[in-house]
């Protein structure tokens, strides 16, 4: 079996680091739009105007509520209305940007809730105004509970970016498959690709856990 | 339904390991294993009419319906075994046989040397003279005369299939998309992510009267010598002698035909 | 302290749901006055001080500031609560900000004065707290009293009419409490308004120019500092007072 | 299309009942079995001999690290080889137990270490053994964080069962495709999939909150 | 107060890390003897007391207890503790269990007494501070001092040779100060070896045999409360009592 994957590695090894360049860059982009579109959508979840709150809800809600798989289905199926030429990767990036929009805005809605509410009431005793409170007081405190959420967001994208192979998209599943009906072998490529997660994930937490050491020593 | 099948199927397994290792000694071979647990495990990508699809007004084993299924249920009758059917995704299918996980494949596939080194291969049990083409919209019917004039376009197909292998050699600069499952690579034809999917003709007929804005396009694949076989882990020649023994039979009684055309029918009155 | 009402509560009422925490309270603070407001945990105190700045909004009665209900409609809070300075039990200074920073942010951002302006009052001010060489340090190399004089140069910096504080001492370590009520009382004898809810009855008694003694949200006894820790009648303010002093 | 969905409702509907109860049973087998091995891991990562404690941190790591698609696919592809007979559905369970088992694993240990150490140094000044301080003392408390996050980690489950129609366990997921398969509509089965999803995860976290609500109480 | 030494620190050092924080103490306690421990914030007087239950383990020197060396590998530090109560800043009352619950399950799991005994002490023990009317109430139902009354029963009811009280009253409500230090009072005048670290100075003078005046990891002063709050010549004790006092 040894054999087997080191064979395998040293023919194909182009495609499975493809396949984590894939994986990588989605799960980036992913990220970065859903903290963009997180930050709104927690905005206005926290909005004092119910209707408009509860708008928020309901989106966080259903993403949350139902499985990224289904998602990726659902946005295959229906975004070609919309855009008939657009392509799978396409229909799964947008995917994955809605499915870490509604995380990534409650963990920043649970990070805004994690300032004490004393600086609140003392910026507001101050005489300033709500967004200046927000902009000036509240989000600059918000951002180190919010930062290392969102680089375990990042970690748990990069696991979802797997369910795009349903769609081949490239990344390190696709890439699982291919070998794997090129060579007629199923476990050895997929212990290549399992350890090419670990070493992606594990990397990235380790550099979170030494990013936020860093904040705290600045506490 | 599937479900109650898949929830019993545990019991039944640890019942007949129970009885086999009452048995006599190990079998030599998985033929004799098959008979020894008087039970034979077939697998399938289910969602590939009228080769193997899903009645799904049935519940159990019955639900499996379509020509192979009958091969699949004929075959086991004559060794005097029990059936079970398994079904999974395509590429599963592959590498359940080619690892050994499972015992046989009944799934509409077709010989390619690649398989054949990687599996044993029955003799081919499909009579039908079977073609591959393409599914295409019903409006790009004059844009798709040949195969030429497929050149350079998106064309989906099967990851794994032989309509893979023949869209790769023979569409020259082809933007081949590979999805799981014909249903999936239909549905981007329809939604116009992809200008034509590669299927086997009687498969693609099947999508066509089911869907008013398809059709079949005008030109086929060149060369398919196709063969239809029965996959069995390598080195199972003992196995495969007697599948292909039965195949034999299968094919001079003119039964795969009469399945076919039973399957057929059935397929498109499916939703009915 | 002049004759000039500063503040003035009027039939002040506020409930938690379906707890009333405020039963109608009716005082009058002047101007350059020092009120001390003394009682036992949970009778209203805080809840008193912050609907003063509308950190709470009454359920009901009036609160006038300089003779304008602050609870009506066309007033607006923020520019409300720029003329009230607050001290909060807890300090509440911004950890992200540095000394200068904590003092010069709603000065600036409110647009009272330049960035220059302000950086030159919060020096004058860190000086007369003893905090003058603490001006670019961070809150986390401050202790508990040095944060506390932070809080409160803060709230001078904005000019404000009067000063409320929330048990401006109780989170202090013992050795810390004397620095702050110093500055206290230096600002107090200087003529700030002041409004302290305060357990330190010494320092009550030494710089207020009268007490009130909360209980159970009304005002159960007031007066001179001598008259409520010396010559009470009201059994719970003897009760209180045997406990406390 | 909603007369579809309607159509389609009225003729699978069977169907997709027997795939919420799959989907249902299998979650629950699922944290079930992972909570009674997660508290065991738990236990062993918190203690404090190094040696037993990391292999225990190397296998959080590992489930925590890798796709769930993947975990399936191993399983599939390994558990037969030390059970000749073992069945799909077998598969897909095992790994589900070993994933959840993770999860909930470092959810213990979290809510362990939640409870004030305050609570520990009174029961060690009063003369308790470490194992009754643990059994007497934080683990009576750390139910209280831990119950919620179970709860979650339940809802979790149900989604992550979705992955498991790659072997046609017969889930909701399976259901979707086997509708799918035989009135060649997408988007209608899927939205009805979508919405039994979210009818058992919201009346899921209603069920949590009440319940949340009612352990606050009692504090 | 006997001459038979209860507690013996030799030498006693701790360090965090670098950080040295117990400097060298070297005392006796004897029994029946009330010693309080002041000293400014930070100065290592809980760390000191934490080492003689072993709460914390010394870096170096030696804790006697009746003679015997507790740092000593044979010694179990789980029985060494059930001799010595200690009484919490934040309480840490068990909150899952009820007032009768948090004070019997020690000397029920620990095997001293049977339940029916356990219960009856502290049924007694509980009339004694003023908790008689609270014995199935849950911590929650209880105030500050309620609660802390309660933490003291507890240690009581382990049948302790000496009490450990780190700043008792210190994160209690000013009016419920009171009534705290007279049930620790009416302890030490029936006889219990008591060691106490509080900033209630007061007290400190009342009840104390001794009193310790802890600077950065030393005891820099010792003596009779009128020694140490009257006549010391301790730069660093009269600055730290001039801030306190
Ligand atoms: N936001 C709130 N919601 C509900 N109840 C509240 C709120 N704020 C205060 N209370 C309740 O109102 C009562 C008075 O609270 P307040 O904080 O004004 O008391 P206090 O006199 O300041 O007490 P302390 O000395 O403990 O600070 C208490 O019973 C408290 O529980
Ligand atoms: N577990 C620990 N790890 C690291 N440093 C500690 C630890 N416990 C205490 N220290 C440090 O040791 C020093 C003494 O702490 P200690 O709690 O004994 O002081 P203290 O005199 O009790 O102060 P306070 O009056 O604030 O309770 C402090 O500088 C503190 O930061
Ligand atoms: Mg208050
Ligand atoms: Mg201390």
């Amino acid at each position: 079996m040894i054999a087997n994957i080191v064979r395998i590695w040293g023919k194909y090894w182009m495609i499975f680091l493809e396949g984590l360049w894939n994986t990588f860059w989605i799960a980036l982009v992913a990220i970065a739009v859903g903290t963009i579109f997180g930050t709104l959508i927690a905005l206005v979840r926290m909005s004092k105007r119910k209707g408009i709150s509860s708008i928020a809800a309901i989106y966080i809600e259903i993403i949350r509520g139902t499985p990224m798989l289904l998602q990726f289905y659902l946005f295959w199926l229906g975004l070609p209305y919309l855009f008939p030429t657009i392509s799978n990767l396409a229909c799964a990036l947008v995917a994955l940007c809605v499915n870490s929009s509604a995380y990534v805005a409650e963990t920043i809605r649970a990070g805004i809730q994690a300032v004490d509410p004393g600086q609140r009431e003392a910026a507001l005793s101050l005489g300033l105004t709500e967004s200046n409170i927000m902009k000036k007081v509240i989000l600059p405190q918000a951002v180190k509970n919010i930062l290392p959420a969102l680089g375990n967001e990042f970690v748990v994208m990069i696991k979802e970016t797997a369910l795009a192979s349903v769609f081949f998209v490239g990344e390190l599943m696709t890439a699982f498959k291919t070998v794997q009906s090129n060579t007629f072998l199923a476990l050895e490529p997929l212990i290549i690709v399992g350890l090419i997660y670990l070493f992606i994930t594990l990397t990235l937490s380790n550099i979170m856990k030494v990013f936020e050491r860093r904040m705290k020593a600045n506490d | 339904g599937c479900g109650s099948k898949a929830a019993e199927a545990p019991a039944a397994d640890s019942n007949n390991a129970a009885a086999s290792s009452t048995a006599t000694a190990e079998p030599a071979n998985l033929l004799e294993k098959i008979q020894a647990d008087g039970k034979l495990q077939v697998i399938c990508e289910p969602y590939f009419a009228p080769y193997e699809f899903i009645d799904s007004s049935l519940s159990g084993q019955e639900q499996y319906k379509g020509a192979d299924m009958e091969l699949a249920r004929y075959i086991a009758n004559d060794l005097g075994v029990e059936l079970e059917i398994i079904p999974l995704e395509w590429t599963a299918v592959l590498t359940g046989i080619s690892t050994g996980k499972y015992q046989m494949a009944i799934s509409g596939m077709g010989y390619t040397e690649e398989r054949a080194e990687a599996m044993t291969l029955s003799d081919s049990y499909n009579d039908i003279e079977s073609f591959h083409g393409f599914v295409i919209k019903k409006e790009n019917l004059e844009t798709f005369p040949t195969l030429e004039s497929l050149y350079g376009k998106r064309i989906a197909f099967q990851k794994g299939s032989l309509q893979e292998m023949y869209t790769n050699a023979q569409i020259q600069d082809v933007q081949g998309q590979p999805f799981d499952s014909v249903q999936n690579a239909i549905l981007a034809l329809q939604s116009g992510k992809v200008d034509a999917v590669a299927v086997s003709y009687d498969n693609g007929e099947l999508f066509v009267d089911a869907n008013e804005d398809l059709a079949m396009a005008e030109p086929l694949f060149e060369d398919t010598k196709d063969k239809t076989v029965v996959a069995v882990p390598k080195g199972e020649t003992e196995l495969i002698t007697e599948i292909n023994r039965i195949i034999a039979d299968v094919r001079s009684q003119g039964l795969y035909v009469k399945w076919w055309d039973e399957a057929t029918e059935q397929a498109k009155a499916l939703d009915e | 302290m002049t004759d000039q009402a500063l503040i003035q509560l009027v039939d002040l009422h506020k409930y938690f749901g379906d707890l009333e925490v405020l039963k109608g309270i009716n005082e009058t603070i002047k101007e350059k006055e020092v009120i001390s407001i003394i009682g036992p945990s949970g009778c209203g105190k805080s809840t008193l001080l912050r609907c003063m700045n509308l950190l709470e909004t009454p359920t009901q009665g009036q609160v006038l500031f300089e003779g304008v209900n602050i609870l009506d409609k066309k007033v607006d809070p923020t520019l409300h609560r720029r003329k009230m300075g607050m001290v909060f039990q807890h300090f509440n200074v911004f950890p992200h900000l540095n000394v200068m920073e904590n003092i010069t942010l709603a000065p600036i951002l409110n647009k009272i004065m330049t960035k220059a302006e302000a950086e030159e009052k919060a020096k004058g001010l860190l000086d007369r707290v003893g905090l003058g060489d603490k001006v670019y340090e961070y809150p986390r190399k401050l202790s508990g009293g040095q944060k506390q004089r932070l809080a409160i140069v803060r709230a001078m910096a904005m000019d404000p009419k009067v000063l409320l504080f929330d048990e401006p001492t109780s989170a202090l370590d013992p050795e810390m409490v004397k620095g702050v009520l110093e500055v206290i009382k230096s600002l107090a004898i200087t003529g700030m308004t002041t409004v302290i809810v305060t357990h330190e009855m010494g320092f009550a008694r030494e710089v207020s120019d009268r007490v009130w003694f909360m209980y159970d949200g009304v005002i159960a006894e007031k007066g001179t500092p001598d008259a409520v820790f010396n010559h009470t009648q009201n059994p719970r303010a003897i009760e209180f007072l045997s406990q406390v002093l």
